[in-house]
């Protein structure tokens, strides 16, 4: 499906964008990779997709996922790729990405995270950008909020999580090691989560019948 | 950044090449993967023993597939975990029927993709069994955070477990032992500086003239704190102790020890370090079995070294003195 | 300076004292010399090879110091040629009653200290010969100058003729084959960085941030030129194409290579040199019987490699795959 | 016999004095070492001088030339350390150091050079200061100066011999591996030759009965 290539293709621009940032947080308080290891992933995508036009979006996202797994390693490749394909595995069989099954899949996707590092929010992940993001979303498609409202305090939301990684002691990841010493420095990984949402913010505003 | 190379996205794929060019009696490719396996794999009727984590450590892992040590090496991008894709695929091409060990260091991503490759290769009716590696006792052991990073002592845990896997011994005994060795085995490191992951171009952290860090992990993540460079003594003194809180070795005890070269530091500096190691041993009555010195598990070109003790017991030792043949450890 | 030592002054005693606490199994130490020789020295009735050099080329000459290959090295100060006295005490100690073979890089000083010793062992009734190793064709060989460098090649004498003393063969015959490997070896290197000899506390000579010199020699003397650093492969092709200008290798002829790092260069890269060498011999048709890649003759952390290309015939061969077990190189 | 020890004290002083800069002459065309391999020499040699303190002066040179062959290593050493055992030969049984005998010593010296290194005048070595030195002071003697004269234009040939080495190729010793562009460097063991017979002659001068 053209939408949900184009909507993964604004994944991969803005983290290819950010290989260097998302690299330097990494150097700091964890080995130096996070930004390049994203990189390659989503270059892969880029190349698995711009073959494969005619896919449905469950199975866009299912090969995205599939290529993360083959292509990212370290923490993150095994992490966003079961998101990806948890969430896909949502949108299965759905004609239409409705604001409830947004909720459904960024939930399934966090579910896949949380399964696999086995790691709870506060531990200093891409968990404290990813929950209140999806807390923020449900409240708002509670309060009856558009798909774009609903991402849009998303990702302000997983923004505030991504400062308040600077004022934790990381427990889960590498930058574990360094205890009391990872205070004040930011995830890398919770502020790749941010960017996605931004850019699937970006995405929704660009293609939402409002504008 | 100067570096002998071609082209930093190239660096792994030509490295591959050239260690099978270099080593064909040992190794051979496993077509259109990042792994490394025995010249002769599979090898019937014996446990295999399967390695690897990210590039820039050689001769970790793939130096020592050969008989004695490891069955395969998976090698994932400069210092990030491989993927499961690769991992599965060694496992499955290694299997001689009795099952596969997986060698792991324990870091999240490793570990991560590991298991994936384990539940994919198990889905297929491989017998796989894991073991993680925690040998940095710079980084403290506690049950609520990831625990300690795994080094230079993966490299015992190859040997021994390697050794054991020789004798036809079973997965669950292979495992056994390899689970004695990790119980047993404790490193800790310092770096005079930093280095180069090659897609990166630049350091990941910078030290000043006279500025080193203790404790530092092997893929630049920080250490325990930074001085000032002391003595090799002095250094040496301060990696030993902390080894020595952590394992209990009495006198009378026998140990192995590794001084491991991270890349860039001359043999000669490892000698210094040794005579040091070697005599606070003597001063507690703690017998060497035997010492391993050189680059065994590197960070690419860093300079600095990590001490590993192993403490030994009968079966340890006969079992690390028994022979291997691999590109990079060979004993008999 | 950032080194793990304790002294400058005290470098090469402490390292001495280090190696024999690593190996004890290997090598002992001459009490009161630089001088470090087999644990079992002398070897009755067998041909007792003997090698040295200044220090800061580790794992050369102790590390080969074991069976199959030395019977002795003798270490100077760093850089610098051992004393006639020091090598006149290794001679005498394991001379095992057939003879003593000196194996001597070309270096005014070796040379001039070596046959010092030769003179005084001969005087006392010990049959002593000379062989002198030039393989580095970055120096013009001629005879009105002190000729080429002896380089990392020097290893494959140490192995070949080390083989040959173990067969029982006499003195002449185990001079014959060294000169046979002198005379079909050849080696050249590059360096991406200087290294600091530890009692001069600062580099002999700077590089600028792409800068390489190439043909440098293993004491940091100056190269043929210098030049911006270029891809591995160009690198390598120009040491080949330098080597087999120097030593005609024909095709369907076979060789040993040896890709050399100088102390502080990652493993990686010199896989990846080794891809382009093994390349370009594959090209010509030149087989490749055995490959060598690691730390073999450094230059403390001097940051580059050296390719050595090999000639072998029949005899080189079989003795360059004989067995071997020293520190630093072992094969069965 | 104090005056020759204390001669070679005043040869030891200057050398040691002058360690770092014979070693950045090796430095530029050589392997940086020549400083300290002659500094480690002369150490020794004031060693063991001091405790022989009641030989005589054919016994100092000997000592002084075995003590710097098993310290000094290197090219240096072999050569040195033939030099002084030659030129203590020559003083053997000698009652009084005349300019007859000091020009054997000198002539004996530089023939144990030439003997061990096979090298010639003009090869851009330590003979490029020696051999000047011999034959001006053996003119100076001829015209019948005295030990300090002739010891004076012996030092001034060698400091134009270090100077002539700058214009000329090496042949001989490690500087010969550079070829053409060994050209305009000074050679190290040349200047360590000078500054020898510079610090003999300051001693001459300074025991010497006319001052
Ligand atoms: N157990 C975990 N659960 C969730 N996220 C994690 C976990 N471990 C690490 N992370 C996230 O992964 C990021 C690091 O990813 P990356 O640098 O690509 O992997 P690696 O740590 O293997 O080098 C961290 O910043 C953190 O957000
Ligand atoms: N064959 C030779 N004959 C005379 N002098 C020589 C010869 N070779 C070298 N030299 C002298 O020795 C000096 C170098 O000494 P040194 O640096 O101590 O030894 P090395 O070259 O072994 O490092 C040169 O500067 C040169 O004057
Ligand atoms: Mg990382
Ligand atoms: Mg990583
Ligand atoms: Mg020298
Ligand atoms: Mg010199």
């Amino acid at each position: 499906m053209a939408t949900a290539i184009a909507a993964i293709a604004a994944l991969a621009e803005i983290i290819i964008a950010n290989k260097e940032k998302l690299t330097e947080l990494d150097a700091a308080i964890g080995d130096a990779d996070h930004g390049l290891n994203m990189a390659r992933g989503f270059e892969a995508v880029r190349g698995k997709l711009a073959g494969a036009q005619a896919e449905d979006a469950a199975s866009v996202l299912k090969l995205t996922g599939m290529t993360l797994i083959s292509t990212v390693g370290g923490a993150a490749g095994p992490l966003y790729g079961t998101a990806f394909l948890r969430a896909g595995a949502v949108l299965q069989g759905q004609a239409e990405l409705d604001t409830d099954t947004a909720a459904a899949m960024l939930k399934a996707a966090i579910g896949g995270i949380k399964e696999r590092g086995k790691a709870v929010r506060g531990e200093k992940t891409m968990l404290d950008a990813l929950e209140p993001a999806y807390e923020a979303f449900t409240q708002a498609m509670n309060e009856g909020e558009t798909l774009l409202q609903c991402l849009e305090l998303a990702t302000e939301a997983a923004a505030n999580g991504v400062e308040y990684t600077k004022t934790i002691i990381a427990t889960k990841g590498r930058a574990s090691y360094l205890g009391e010493r990872s205070l004040g420095h930011q995830d890398a990984g919770a502020t790749s989560s941010y960017l996605m949402l931004k850019a699937l913010t970006g995405f929704a505003r660009q293609h939402s019948p409002g504008v | 950044m100067k570096k002998i190379i071609n082209d930093a996205e190239q660096v792994v794929e030509e490295m591959l090449q050239g260690a099978v060019l270099a080593h064909p009696q040992y190794v051979k490719r496993v077509e259109g993967f990042n792994v490394l396996v025995r010249a002769n794999s599979p090898v019937q009727g014996k446990v295999a023993l399967v390695s690897g984590g990210g590039s820039g450590h050689e001769p970790s892992h793939a130096g020592y597939v050969g008989r004695g040590m490891l069955d395969g090496a998976v090698a994932g991008a400069v210092f990030t975990s491989p993927t499961p894709d690769q991992v599965y695929e060694a496992v499955k091409v290694v299997d001689g029927g009795k099952g596969v060990l997986l060698i792991i260091k324990n870091y999240t991503g490793d570990i991560m993709n590991f298991e994936m490759a384990a539940e994919m290769a198990e889905a297929d009716g491989v017998a796989v069994a894991k073991v993680v590696v925690n040998d940095d006792v710079a980084v403290e052991n506690s049950t609520w955070t990831t625990g300690r990073r795994g080094i230079a002592g993966t490299v015992f845990v190859h040997k021994i477990a390697g050794a054991k896997a020789e004798t036809g011994a079973d997965l669950a005994e292979v495992q056994r032992v390899a689970e004695k060795v990790i119980a047993n085995v404790r490193s800790m490191g310092m770096a005079l500086s930093p280095c180069i992951v090659p897609a990166a171009g630049k350091p990941s952290f910078t030290l000043a003239d006279n500025e080193v860090e203790i404790g530092m992990g092997i893929h630049g993540e920080p250490g325990t704190h930074r001085e000032s460079l002391r003595t090799a003594d002095a250094t040496a003194e301060h990696l030993v102790g902390k080894i020595l809180d952590d394992l209990s070795v009495n006198a009378g005890e026998e140990v192995a020890v590794m001084i491991n070269g991270l890349g860039g530091t001359p043999l000669m500096e490892l000698y210094v370090v040794n005579r040091k190691v070697a005599a606070l041993l003597a001063g507690k009555n703690i017998n060497i079995a035997k010492t391993y010195i050189g680059n065994y598990m590197t960070s690419l070109e860093m300079a600095g070294f990590s001490v590993t003790v192993l403490k030994l017991d009968g079966e340890l030792k006969e079992l690390l003195l028994a022979p291997a043949d691999t590109p990079a450890l060979v004993q008999f």
